[in-house]
């Protein structure tokens, strides 16, 4: 029974590495950006749901929000720090200087982001955890025995319903179409008329939308919210997305999920100070073992000729 | 001719990608101080017969045999240390390397032992040679300049002077005088032929007939990736076959474009 | 020197050694973002050569150097095949396996860290950082550093041009882990203390801002960067204390010292935006040059 | 050109600014303080800050020491150990202080009292509880209870109580320092000495934010009590758990986790559960004000506490156990003795009785202080005192 419990536990939390991992996928994926800005707009998001719910608006506009309010409000947000990101480094890397390290300059200012971004809310709102009280917390159900939460049930619906809806985006609408030209070859899409200016903000936009939403299902299921949540989600995000294939949505989702399995199933099996090493022992393995990822492709970071 | 005299052949050799042949059964052979022409329409497959001379594709089938030894399965490395060497279409010298320097990596391929390699250059005379060897062929450069402040027609001329560096016996020039006006590709024959004289055989892809039929004593042309033609360039023009090629049958040079894609896909 | 100066000399000259333990593999074009394991690799070596048979430290720093190089060579050969983005991710993923077994072995003091006996003063620390910028410098003088800016560049064409391309990234990895043990091994003796979290992957990410943001196609980017990232904050410590907006002195509890970090990435933002292939690169290391001949050459005129 | 220039006066001006070291005003008390108030450990930092602000402000209102007046210098060592060596450096050599209180974390404990021993200079963290830390070290002291006293005294007091412990699950964050051994070394022994039968350890990470795993293997053991080994953080996230997968029994612990705080963030949820704190707000009407001052001045800074934490108790009194070591030791501060009045300030913390806000007739076992055990139980949502452990005596110095 503990072993089916564990499957359960494992599956709803590779919910939340799911959504992250998509967002990862998207920007390597298309842009071949590895965007490390990722794990602090979730933190962000989340962040400043609490605080809106908790004070409201600065200033005291409106005064405290309700939850369902203040977690808009946060996607909001982070959608607008998305954005920011984007004006600020992607815009910059019109020029390919061709070499081996040119993805490596959105990677620092990434970096740059990550430290503005946690200590701007360490400054704001501390680094101990604050609780986000929903009524949706402590709801539960018990399945032959086994114990699950409600919210993780919602928030893997949620997830599954975001990679549906995405995949559909990127096959049937113009925009998805667009962006996957880019990604295949984007002096290409320039030629074939993509208006990549224009485009590129679109993906900025499902990155902020992605880490809002993630950061929705974190604060209701986890009932906390603190300004170091990015690093863990945010890191076993990139280990379930590289397990998965990068730039494959498919396997964001089969990664994350396989990584919250793998969680949960070294706990159960070795103990919780084995999770680090089992997890990124085996994301080694299948690196060397099959470096394009599960889904993956070689067109990633490919050389040229 | 009797293979035996060819420094350089090609034995039926084949490359597909992903199940589509692009080059289907070429063979010829190349002798010493022959300058050998290899034309053809677009994605003849031209270049990726380069591309699997030089190693940078692996071939599925046949063999390529320079001096009675076959290289097809050496790595690209080491072909080139027993004597290929080669310019790529597109000029891809190293952009943050000054022009003295992409010339020196052409010697890298003679460096022989880890002592060699971990001495400090100015302690040999590696750069005396390359700077030696671009003023030989009047590359009227500074040799510390920036590669991206070069003319097109001096950046040509460079990569050539850094494959030499290696001192090939056989050198594969991928379209040398694509981009280069009258002037200058006559300039480029007479630094061609200068290398040629120094006992080095080429291998030239090119479009520029008047340039084929200038430099070089030996044409063989593909089509489809598929040799039609094997024989002096004299004779090139009145072949039937090649006529077809390029003049007739427009359906087929409507297909054309997607064995290009392939040639250029890595 | 005032102890302020001292203690921040010797971490500043740390983190130059590191930066030259990431530099090298980033010199081929392998970005390291596992650069703190190795690190660790080699503080853990002799912390626990001198922790349990009191060795010394001339042979505990060859032991680390051996080991950072063994650990470093046996993972490059191992990722081989892993190109790029996957290659940065295979470096993390590296790191963080490999802090994950050490905090679990109790034989080097698992999460209560690593009490290391041996001392070495802050000029060993020094001279070290020294000597890593002037080998670094003469090696990439050699041919074997030409082939190694030629891969960085274009590692098809270095293929073709006849340099074993899978070689030389092995030998620049190998040599940045050897680089990476004698900086874990000076931490360890510095401090007298190993800890994991030391060389977590936060640390890995500054280690390899330090080369990107300095410029990977120079040997003085590496500095640079270091220079950069262990100063600015240090600048902002002293310069915020007097700005008012900021507070008035220390011990008013008015400052909150968080804004350094904050304007460091900002700084870093806007260095990405202005200069995105590192604050040196060749040509203004060239103009600088020029620019020093130019002055040379007016003084001597007058 | 001139951009060059600028660019190289700029830098000059930066080192310049750089090199300046706080001086002192000839006649204050020099003290040095390594603070922690930015990074990851920024909150319990600046909280700590708030406490020994406030004790020199006391001091200093109240006359100072000898009529002299405590000047703090500090430095912010952002948690990092490294900078936490810096830091001492700097104060001593360039600030010249007596004495240096702090740092916060074990961490950077570990590798500043390194350098306080050759520079022979009194430190004084007043945070870290790792047992052990301070074996072999004669210029660290602190004013702090080890893990391992606290919890034996929390053990006496449950059968006292008649609170049933026959089974147990220990629950301990594997990757924190003190966590981790004060999960498998001293719950294990303690408890095994108890005669308490430990079905199961566990373990998380200090990262871990979904521990519902561990927790469904400690519902499946349902053990009387859960000892818990973890800081507030990662405490909150196992409590939640717990709750969420409805544990019936107690949660135990030691004082790591012993924030006011939890009060707050789980109101009922948090009723049942016994740990130890080294300071009680209520122990008499020194601590009451203390606390009651306490609360105020944070709010002032933002910050909603709801009673002080331990460690910002001793904090507090930290800085007057440098005062009582000042009026012992004779010192007198003039710069050009500071050499030996450190080793001399030092030796007046041996065989010293101080009485402070933590309890009274403290005194000091090697370098780890002596402090009261205060057992904490949550009933109806606030702090409820469940018994109480005077500080032990000391061996004779």
């Amino acid at each position: 029974m503990l072993i089916l419990q564990q499957v359960a536990n494992g599956v709803l939390l590779g919910a939340i590495y799911v959504t992250i991992a998509l967002a990862f996928t998207l920007t390597i994926g298309i842009l071949n950006f590895l965007n490390f800005t990722i794990p602090p707009i979730f933190m962000l998001s989340a962040m400043t749901a609490w605080a809106a719910a908790q004070f409201g608006l600065p200033f005291g506009i409106f005064g405290p929000m309700p939850w369902t309010v203040a977690l808009a409000f946060g996607i909001v947000v982070a959608i607008l720090a998305s954005l920011l990101v984007e004006r600020l480094t992607f815009r910059y890397l019109k020029v390919r200087y061709g070499d081996a390290t040119e993805h490596a300059i959105p990677l620092v200012s990434s970096l740059g982001f990550l430290l503005v971004f946690q200590n701007g809310i360490r400054m704001a709102y501390g680094t101990e955890p604050h609780r986000f009280i929903t009524p949706l917390g402590d709801m539960s159900l018990h399945l032959g025995g086994i114990f699950i939460s409600l919210p993780q049930v919602l928030s893997l619906a949620l997830a599954l319903i975001i990679v549906f809806s995405l995949s559909y985006l990127l096959k049937r609408t113009r925009t998805g179409r667009a962006l996957r030209s880019i990604a295949e070859n984007p002096d290409a899409a320039l030629l074939m008329g993509v208006d990549v200016a224009r485009i590129v903000p679109v993906i900025f936009i499902l990155t902020g939308l992605l880490c809002g939403i993630a950061g929705s299902i974190f604060a209701v299921n986890y009932g906390q919210v603190y300004s170091g949540m990015g690093d863990e989600v945010g890191n076993k995000a990139i280990a379930g997305m590289v397990l998965g294939g990068m730039g494959s949505i498919w396997g964001a989702i089969v990664g994350g999920l396989l990584i919250g399995l793998v969680e949960t199933m070294s706990i159960y099996l070795f103990g919780g100070d084995t999770v680090q090493s089992v997890v990124w022992g085996l994301l080694l393995v299948a690196l060397v073992l099959r470096p394009e990822g599960l889904f993956g492709h070689h067109g990633i970071g490919k050389g040229k000729f | 001719m009797s293979p035996n005299d060819a420094i350089f052949s090609l034995r039926g050799v084949t490359k597909a990608f992903a199940g589509l042949k692009v080059v289907t059964d070429v063979s010829f052979d190349v002798r010493p101080g022959e300058r050998l022409a290899l034309i053809g329409p677009n994605g003849a497959g031209k270049t990726t017969v380069f591309n699997l001379i030089s190693g940078a594709y692996k071939i599925n089938e046949g063999s390529i045999i320079l001096d009675g030894v076959d290289i097809a399965a050496l790595p690209a490395s080491r072909r080139c240390a027993m004597g290929i060497a080669r310019s790529f279409q597109n000029i891809r010298l190293m952009p943050h390397l000054s022009v003295v320097e992409n010339v020196m990596i052409g010697q890298h391929a003679r460096t022989r032992g880890i002592l060699e390699l971990l001495t400090p250059l100015w302690m040999t005379r590696a750069r005396q040679e390359a700077e030696a060897q671009l003023a030989a062929f009047d590359v009227a450069t500074y040799p510390n300049q920036a590669i991206a402040t070069l003319p097109y027609g001096i950046r040509k001329k460079v990569e050539i002077v850094r494959a030499l560096m290696s001192r090939p016996k056989v050198l594969l020039l991928d379209e040398p005088a694509a981009g280069l006006n009258t002037n200058e590709t006559a300039q480029l024959r007479d630094f061609l032929m200068r290398v040629a004289d120094g006992g080095v055989t080429l291998l030239v892809v090119e479009h520029d007939m008047s340039l084929v039929r200038s430099l070089c004593d030996h044409t063989v042309v593909l089509n489809f990736g598929r040799k039609i033609f094997d024989g002096p360039t004299h004779a090139v023009q009145e072949d039937p076959a090649v006529l077809e090629a390029y003049l007739g049958r427009p359906a087929h040079t409507a297909a054309t474009p997607r064995a290009e894609t392939a040639d250029h896909a890595s | 020197m005032s102890g302020y100066t001292g203690g921040l000399l010797v971490i500043l000259c740390l983190n130059i050694v590191m930066a030259y333990a990431v530099f090298l593999p980033v010199a081929t074009g392998q970005l390291n973002l596992g650069g703190a394991a190795f690190q660790a690799v080699g503080a853990y070596t002799a912390g626990y050569l001198s922790a349990t048979y009191d060795l010394p430290v001339v042979p505990s720093l060859l032991a680390s150097m051996a080991t950072g190089a063994v650990f470093a060579f046996l993972f490059s050969l191992l990722i081989m095949r892993t190109k790029s983005v996957y290659l940065v991710l295979a470096t993390f993923a590296f790191g963080q396996f490999l802090t994950g077994v050490i905090i679990n072995v109790d034989a080097l003091g698992g999460s209560m860290g690593l009490s290391v006996p041996a001392h070495v003063e802050g000029w060993t620390v020094i001279l070290f950082a020294g000597l890593a910028m002037l080998l670094t410098l003469i090696l990439m003088q050699t041919r074997f550093g030409l082939a190694m800016r030629a891969i960085h560049d274009d590692d098809a064409v270095s293929e073709l041009m006849g340099i074993g391309v899978r070689g030389v990234r092995i030998g620049a990895f190998t040599l940045g882990g050897a680089l990476a043990g004698v900086a874990g091994c000076l931490y360890a003796f510095y401090f007298n203390f190993c800890d994991v979290q030391s060389f977590d992957a936060s640390s890995s990410f500054y280690l390899l801002l330090f080369v990107l943001l300095g410029g990977t196609q120079t040997i003085w980017g590496p500095v640079i960067g270091a220079v950069f990232f262990t100063l600015v904050p240090e600048v902002f410590r002293n310069v915020l204390a007097y700005l008012p907006a900021f507070g008035h002195g220390a011990t008013s509890g008015q400052v909150d010292t968080s804004w350094r970090f904050i304007l460091l990435g900002m700084i870093t933002i806007a260095m990405m935006v202005y200069r995105p292939e590192g604050i040196l690169t060749r040509i203004g290391l060239g103009a600088i040059w020029h620019g020093v001949g130019l002055a040379r050459r007016g003084r001597q005129g007058t | 050109m001139s951009r060059f220039r600028k660019g190289l006066t700029l830098a000059a001006a930066a080192i310049g600014l750089l090199a300046q070291p706080a001086m002192a005003a000839d006649n204050d008390w020099n003290i040095g303080f390594i603070s922690t108030r930015s990074g990851p450990l920024k909150e319990v930092g600046d909280s700590t800050a708030v406490a020994i602000e406030m004790a020199t402000n006391d001091i200093n209102a109240a006359g100072g020491i000898e009529g002299r007046k405590i000047r703090l210098v500090e430095y912010d060592s952002a948690g990092d150990p490294r900078q936490a060596s810096v830091g001492v450096r700097t104060l001593a050599n360039d600030s010249k202080v007596l004495a240096i209180i702090g740092p916060l974390s074990s961490g950077e404990t570990g590798v500043a009292m390194n350098d306080a021993e050759r520079i022979k200079l009194l430190m004084l963290p007043y945070s870290s509880s790792a047992p052990g830390l301070t074996a072999g070290k004669t210029f660290t002291w602190r004013l702090s209870a080890t893990e391992d006293k606290q919890f034996n005294r929390l053990l006496k007091a449950l059968p006292a109580k008649n609170v049933k412990l026959d089974t147990a699950d220990i629950m301990y964050v594997s990757d924190d320092r003190i966590a981790n051994v004060t999960g498998t070394k001293v719950y294990q022994t303690l408890l095994d000495k108890g005669g308490v039968k430990i079905l199961r350890t566990i373990s998380i990470n200090i990262n871990s934010f979904d521990v519902s795993a561990q927790v469904a293997q400690i519902l499946q053991d349902n053990p009387d009590v859960v000892a818990l080994a973890a800081n507030y953080a990662q405490a909150v996230t196992v409590l939640r758990e717990l709750h969420r997968q409805n544990y019936k029994g107690r949660v135990i612990g030691s004082q790591l986790f012993a924030d006011p705080n939890l009060v707050g963030l789980f109101g009922h949820d948090a009723d049942g559960m016994i740990f130890v704190s080294g300071f009680w707000s209520h122990r008499d009407k020194q601590a009451e004000d203390f606390s009651a001052r306490f609360v105020k001045a944070m709010a002032a800074k933002g910050f909603t506490k709801l009673a002080p934490h331990h460690v910002d108790a001793q904090a507090y009194d930290t800085v007057y156990l440098l005062k009582d070591a000042i009026e012992r030791s004779k010192v007198t501060g003039a710069a050009d003795k500071v050499d030996e009045e450190r080793i001399a300030l030092r030796d007046a913390l041996k065989g010293i009785n101080f009485s402070g806000v933590v309890g009274d007739n403290i005194c000091f076992n090697g370098g780890d202080a002596e402090l009261p055990g205060y057992i904490i139980e949550i009933r109806n949502a606030q702090w409820s005192l469940f018994d109480s452990f005077p500080p032990d005596a000391c061996k004779a110095p």
